[in-house]
């Protein structure tokens, strides 16, 4: 077993998608030289070719739109948007084109195309290098979304997502880039390649889609999370001692919801977490979707612990994070209620 | 410095509106003949006068006369009058169609027909294609089935699209039509994206982008010329300028003493200007442009300069904000009666078989009618089924669609 | 009292502000000369001049972010975007710019700016005509998000979004803008000039944004609906006999959640009801929040009544808009249950 | 019709990467003086070669000649040269304190001085600027506190946007300095829209969109030359070319032989190229475009040729992707040595006079940022509070939002 940071481990799976599907292509802002500003397909060009990896115009529209034609064509492109915050001028694309092709053609023409961006706060970038607009992408239909929280499955969803015939959006928390982080944003991050959940077995090993993993078993409430705020659900269980069953939800849609609901049925109580604001964030689908399935097993309602709904700040970073205090209190909260 | 002026906003106004007299004595063209054919390697810098002018090729006799005439056969000038004059006919047929409830919408081609027309010509078996509303001569001169076209009109069971689109939003993957869009624009650069795939993988086929003049506003145009000129793509974009988007003029969106196909020329593109009602300079451009695509010398934009005849769609009446003669005053005349002339200037054509082929070709679009509504019309016979609304949405169902589809009764 | 079609209660909304204040400016595509697709400005490029009213170039993103130029510099911009379908390429404009101004510039510059767009199906529009895309606005902080579903709302809450310092999503159920539509589409709809709905008290009356409207009181359960589904559940409840509180929600953004609980609290049951796309839509948020705050009230678990998670499609239009047959459906359920 | 070959990808690169040595002998730009100066209400359609040459003022002698050269005071020129000499010990200061962790973030102007120092001098009070990240020059020039600035990149107590925006993201209102938006490209439509309620008012303010190379390629740059086009909006629309967009080349965006000037002649809108490392040549064509949009003549496009000698921002190491020494052996020169070269050739500067005045610069930027670092910095003294992260999302805060306040303790 290696251990690799998520950053290797997405770079890893461009690498074997590519090697082994002469129809990858991975494209975007200095992505093809420099190999990205975060790195994720730093080689890939002089591997591959200019023609197979390169840099884009800055037009996120351009790189969605180009893409959804050569799709069309039938290559699979992979392609990074900077920042997720930068996705909008490209979310006509996305949502109008990618998510409706096969649709409106009767499957004629199909999309499969993966839209790579970094989503997620915490590194002090502002309201423009911070945002997490996965409930855009879930309430698209024809649209898939994935956020990894792990090096491992960073890889093995990428891998999936790569092959999947649909168009995918790859989610990737900035802030597990380098390391676990659990919101304890004063204490130093171990690095991936220091801690076991680092390991990544070498080799082609795709993940699948639509399946959630339990992180920590638990009988005392459910947690339901994904990307950063698995890692710092882990931690609010820990630290507050609550025999919490962590999941890691992995796939946004299409959801895995037999996994919440045994586990919602047999704990009685559920807190959802996610790091985007709350209004019409994705923790409101789950939480309609707990309630309306787990109902005669609720014993308290489900409570929400998410971003505050202003923009994200640049110096009161940490005071809007949703960190391991804030969930431990809603934990404790919950079991209490 | 000198002195500021209360400043005041320009909003620019077509020349005529509802109750004055469209009088266009004042607008010359460029006589037919008198623009240069540069070689398809031309260097971009040597021909930005192109951007400013109008190529044509018949002149007033229905002579095809200059450097871009080319020599066409009578039987492929015939097939070119054939394909407008179908077009034409369906076009007549599905607006009753539509007035008589037998679907919901329609949008015709008047006077636009030698674009789509003729430009199919210059397109091989593979090439793609990325069109708008108004390119349906595109899949009638390439061959494609008019009981086809009719049941996507119907939205009846014998559409490929299982009743899912707007009437006119036809797709054929196998002759070389995209699936069409509600939202303007954003074919264009996926045309440039499909290109660039066929040169990634070094295949030789090449892609079209069609737009509408008053859509090349849109974001999309801009992203397609800014990746097509980056990567040299093999997509010829065309501009289809029918002076009109519904009730707005091309002023607005054109800019000043800017033209449409000038948009090229800051991203130094070749960029052609041509007659649109002029069947054989719309060949001639669209030999060039994908002659150019297609030996790996990049893109080209043409626009093309036309008149919307009719109204934008069946839900529009023109008349509210344009004069009604406007359409017969406009200067460049309609596409179909002069290739007529020119047929009949070089004597493979005349009045009687014109009539005579508007009555056949007339007939073949009534029969086809008659095939498309034994299966069906919006309303009536053979329709596709609940259940196809919920296929498709992905290549396998997931869990949550399966259960809304059960949950509908489906 | 007159009787107005919402139609002419939106030019009649527009036109009193005009005259009111010299800073409200109207356009869009065809809005000018024309006075709109659906003729909403009709007559107020003639009354106010070309320079307050005008057509623009098919640009969306050119309106919202002229528009948000113009706010800034103290101008009260109305604009229209065609159809709602269309607002995408504009989104970032919305999203990243009209919402965030006065916070990132901590009120240094606002954008007091109106954004209308007809929403809504059932005019055989297809997928790109018939969209209600109010999630994608209400999870967006920093925009109000209003829809109405009568014409005296329809005018009044117009003036209130037009007064209003910050930027408002006014979306118009298209479907309503000639009668109170309720979903059979099978009976010729009745105009608004010959029902009581219609009627619109001559002046200048602004409807406050935030506060909802019971439309009709009940007991036994809560359905929460706003735009057409307003009257689709009125028809549900008169057709099933079950006698439901309707709430006409009106704003999404601020929501008046003291009428929600105060309702649900009362009656122990709530149907929410949109013609958007289930996942992640609206109701979402709206079923947490009643779960949340109604969780020792509710006796059955909170069920939503949505259009499907398909894109809409043109000739199974009515198999996919919920309607009085659903609703209803589902109110009996709700009620068993 | 020509056989086709094997279709390829064609994707630029730049001159030189890290290894290579940068070689500029072959590259010639147009001789000071040598670019005609064309009256402010010029018909755009006249002066087409200016989008493709280079506006210069200053020649190797420092000497000011040709059309464009103004008589600037010397106190007007010894105030340039000490707003570039601010701005770089700004720069040089703000970096370092970033290095120090005193704050999360910079972005410096390094080669690129010229440019907004130059162009702010030809503003007036009530303009309005709607920069990119890299125009800070025109706080600077302007008069803008140092020390505010500084407050702001600390996102300390004294920031006026309460902590909430990314260092060097200033707002200004009575500076004519639009809040910076994260979002590239956003504001350049939002300058028209200013300018164009400007003009329905009946106002004398114009405003001025600024925008990179890079981000020309964004749909919102399109979208500004369709509204300025269509309007004729006062609004001057510059693009600062320098060269790089983090690690990619301007080539990649430009588009074969395209020039980004040019992307304004497809719109009718009068272009101009200039040197942007000249102080006289960026203040003339300032100038000129300014009074255009004072006089209602409408917009004016200006692409600004510089070279951004630094970083992109303290994240990025352009070692990377780019030789180390490109920046020096970039044949525009420094626009602080250039203007240095003028004072001292026109009789009105000296060494001792310019080392003198480099040590009080940087004397000024010390005082004002101990002032600041009084305050606080971003991890240390007063700081805005997490309750200033609530305000301001709307003019008054809704329920919901007074909810979470109180949940999160404040
Ligand atoms: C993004 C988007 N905005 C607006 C519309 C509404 N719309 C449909 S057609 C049309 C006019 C298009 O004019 P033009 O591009 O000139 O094409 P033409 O109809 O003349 O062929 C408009 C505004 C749309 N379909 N998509
Ligand atoms: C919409 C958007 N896409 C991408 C980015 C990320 N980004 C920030 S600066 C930059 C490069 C900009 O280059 P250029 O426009 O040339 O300006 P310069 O930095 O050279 O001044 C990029 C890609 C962004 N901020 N916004
Ligand atoms: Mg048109
Ligand atoms: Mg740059």
């Amino acid at each position: 077993m290696a251990r690799m940071t998520m950053i290797e481990a997405i770079q890893n799976a461009h690498d074997l998608a590519m090697e082994r599907d002469r129809t990858v292509v991975a494209f975007g802002q200095d992505v093809g030289f420099f190999g990205g500003v975060f790195r994720c397909t730093a080689g890939l060009q002089k591997k591959y070719g200019k023609e197979r990896c390169f840099d884009t115009p800055i037009s996120e529209l351009g790189i969605i739109g180009a893409a959804v034609g050569m799709a069309a064509y039938g290559l699979k492109p992979c392609v990074e948007i900077q920042f997720a915050d930068y996705m909008y001028p490209a979310y006509d694309q996305i949502v109008s084109e990618a998510a409706r092709l096969r649709y409106r053609s009767a499957g004629e023409f199909t999309c499969p195309l993966v839209v790579r961006m970094p989503t997620g706060g915490g590194i002090y970038g502002g309201q423009t290098h911070s945002q997490s607009p996965e409930a855009l992408f879930a309430h698209v239909t024809g649209l898939k979304t994935v956020v990894p929280s792990t090096p491992a499955d960073a890889r093995g969803l990428l891998l999936s997502s790569i092959e999947d015939p649909d168009p995918v959006i790859f989610l990737e928390p900035k802030r597990l880039y380098n390391g676990p982080f659990d919101g304890h944003h004063d204490r130093p991050v171990v690095s991936w390649k220091k801690h076991d959940l680092g390991e990544v077995e070498p080799g082609y090993h795709p993940v699948p889609l639509g399946k959630a993993a339990i992180r920590r078993p638990g009988s005392a409430l459910t947690v339901l999370a994904y990307g950063t705020m698995v890692h710092v659900a882990l931690a609010a269980a820990e630290e507050t001692g609550v025999d919490a069953e962590v999941i890691d939800l992995r796939t946004l849609l299409p959801l895995d919801l037999d996994t919440i609901v045994e586990s919602v049925r047999k704990t009685g109580r559920c807190v959802i977490v996610h790091e985007a604001t709350l209004t019409c964030g994705y923790g409101a689908e789950l939480a309609a979707l707990v309630q309306k399935n787990c109902f005669y097993s609720l014993e308290a309602p489900v409570v929400r612990v998410t971003g505050w709904d202003t923009p994200y700040p640049h110096a009161q970073e940490w005071d809007y994070f949703p960190g391991p205090t804030r969930v431990g209190r809603a934990m404790t909260q919950v079991l209490e209620s | 410095m000198t002195s500021s002026p209360r400043l005041s906003l320009s909003v620019p106004e077509p020349a005529f509106r509802p109750g004055d007299t469209p009088d266009y004595s004042g607008v010359t063209f460029p006589e037919a003949g008198s623009v240069q054919r540069p070689p398809v390697d031309v260097n971009p810098e040597e021909i930005r006068d192109l951007a400013f002018t109008i190529i044509r090729v018949l002149d007033r006799n229905g002579e095809a006369v200059g450097p871009w005439a080319e020599a066409l056969s009578p039987d492929e000038l015939r097939k070119g009058l054939r394909d407008m004059l179908t077009l034409r006919a369906y076009d007549a047929r599905m607006l009753m169609a539509q007035r008589q409830g037998k679907t919901s919408f329609y949008m015709q081609h008047l006077g636009e027909e030698a674009v789509s027309c003729a430009f199919q010509r210059a397109l091989r078996p593979g090439d793609m294609n990325f069109p708008t509303y108004r390119q349906a001569g595109l899949l009638i001169a390439g061959g494609y089935p008019l009981v086809k076209m009719m049941c996507q009109v119907y939205s009846n069971d014998g559409d490929s699209a299982r009743g899912r689109q707007l009437p006119v939003f036809y797709s054929s993957r196998e002759h070389g039509f995209f699936s069409i869009s509600g939202n303007l624009a954003t074919q264009y650069v996926q045309a440039v994206g499909w290109s660039m795939a066929s040169a990634i993988t070094g295949d030789s086929k090449i892609a079209v982008g069609w737009i509408g003049e008053g859509a090349t506003a849109e974001n999309d145009f801009h992203a397609a010329l800014v990746f097509a000129s980056t990567y040299k793509a093999p997509v010829v974009l065309n501009v289809v300028n029918n002076q009109w988007a519904i009730s707005t003029f091309q002023g607005i969106a054109r800019g000043g003493s800017g033209t449409f196909a000038a948009r090229g020329l800051g991203f130094g593109i070749p960029t052609l200007r041509v007659d649109g009602n002029d069947y054989l300079a719309v060949l001639a451009v669209a030999k060039w442009a994908t002659e150019r695509a297609r030996l790996n010398l990049g893109p080209t934009l043409v626009e093309y300069v036309t008149y919307r005849a009719g109204g934008h769609s069946t839900s529009d009446d023109p008349s509210a904000y344009r004069p009604k003669e406007e359409s017969n005053a406009w200067p460049l005349g309609d596409p179909v009666l002069r290739l007529k002339a020119h047929l009949i200037a070089v004597g493979e054509w005349s009045e009687e078989r014109h009539t005579q082929a508007e009555a056949e070709v007339m007939d073949t679009v009534i029969a086809a009618q008659r095939e498309a509504e034994e299966i069906g019309t919006l309303h009536t016979g053979r329709k596709p089924s609940p259940r196809d609304m919920f296929e498709d949405v992905y290549a396998t169902m997931p869990p949550h669609l399966l259960r809304q589809r059960h949950e509908a009764g489906y």
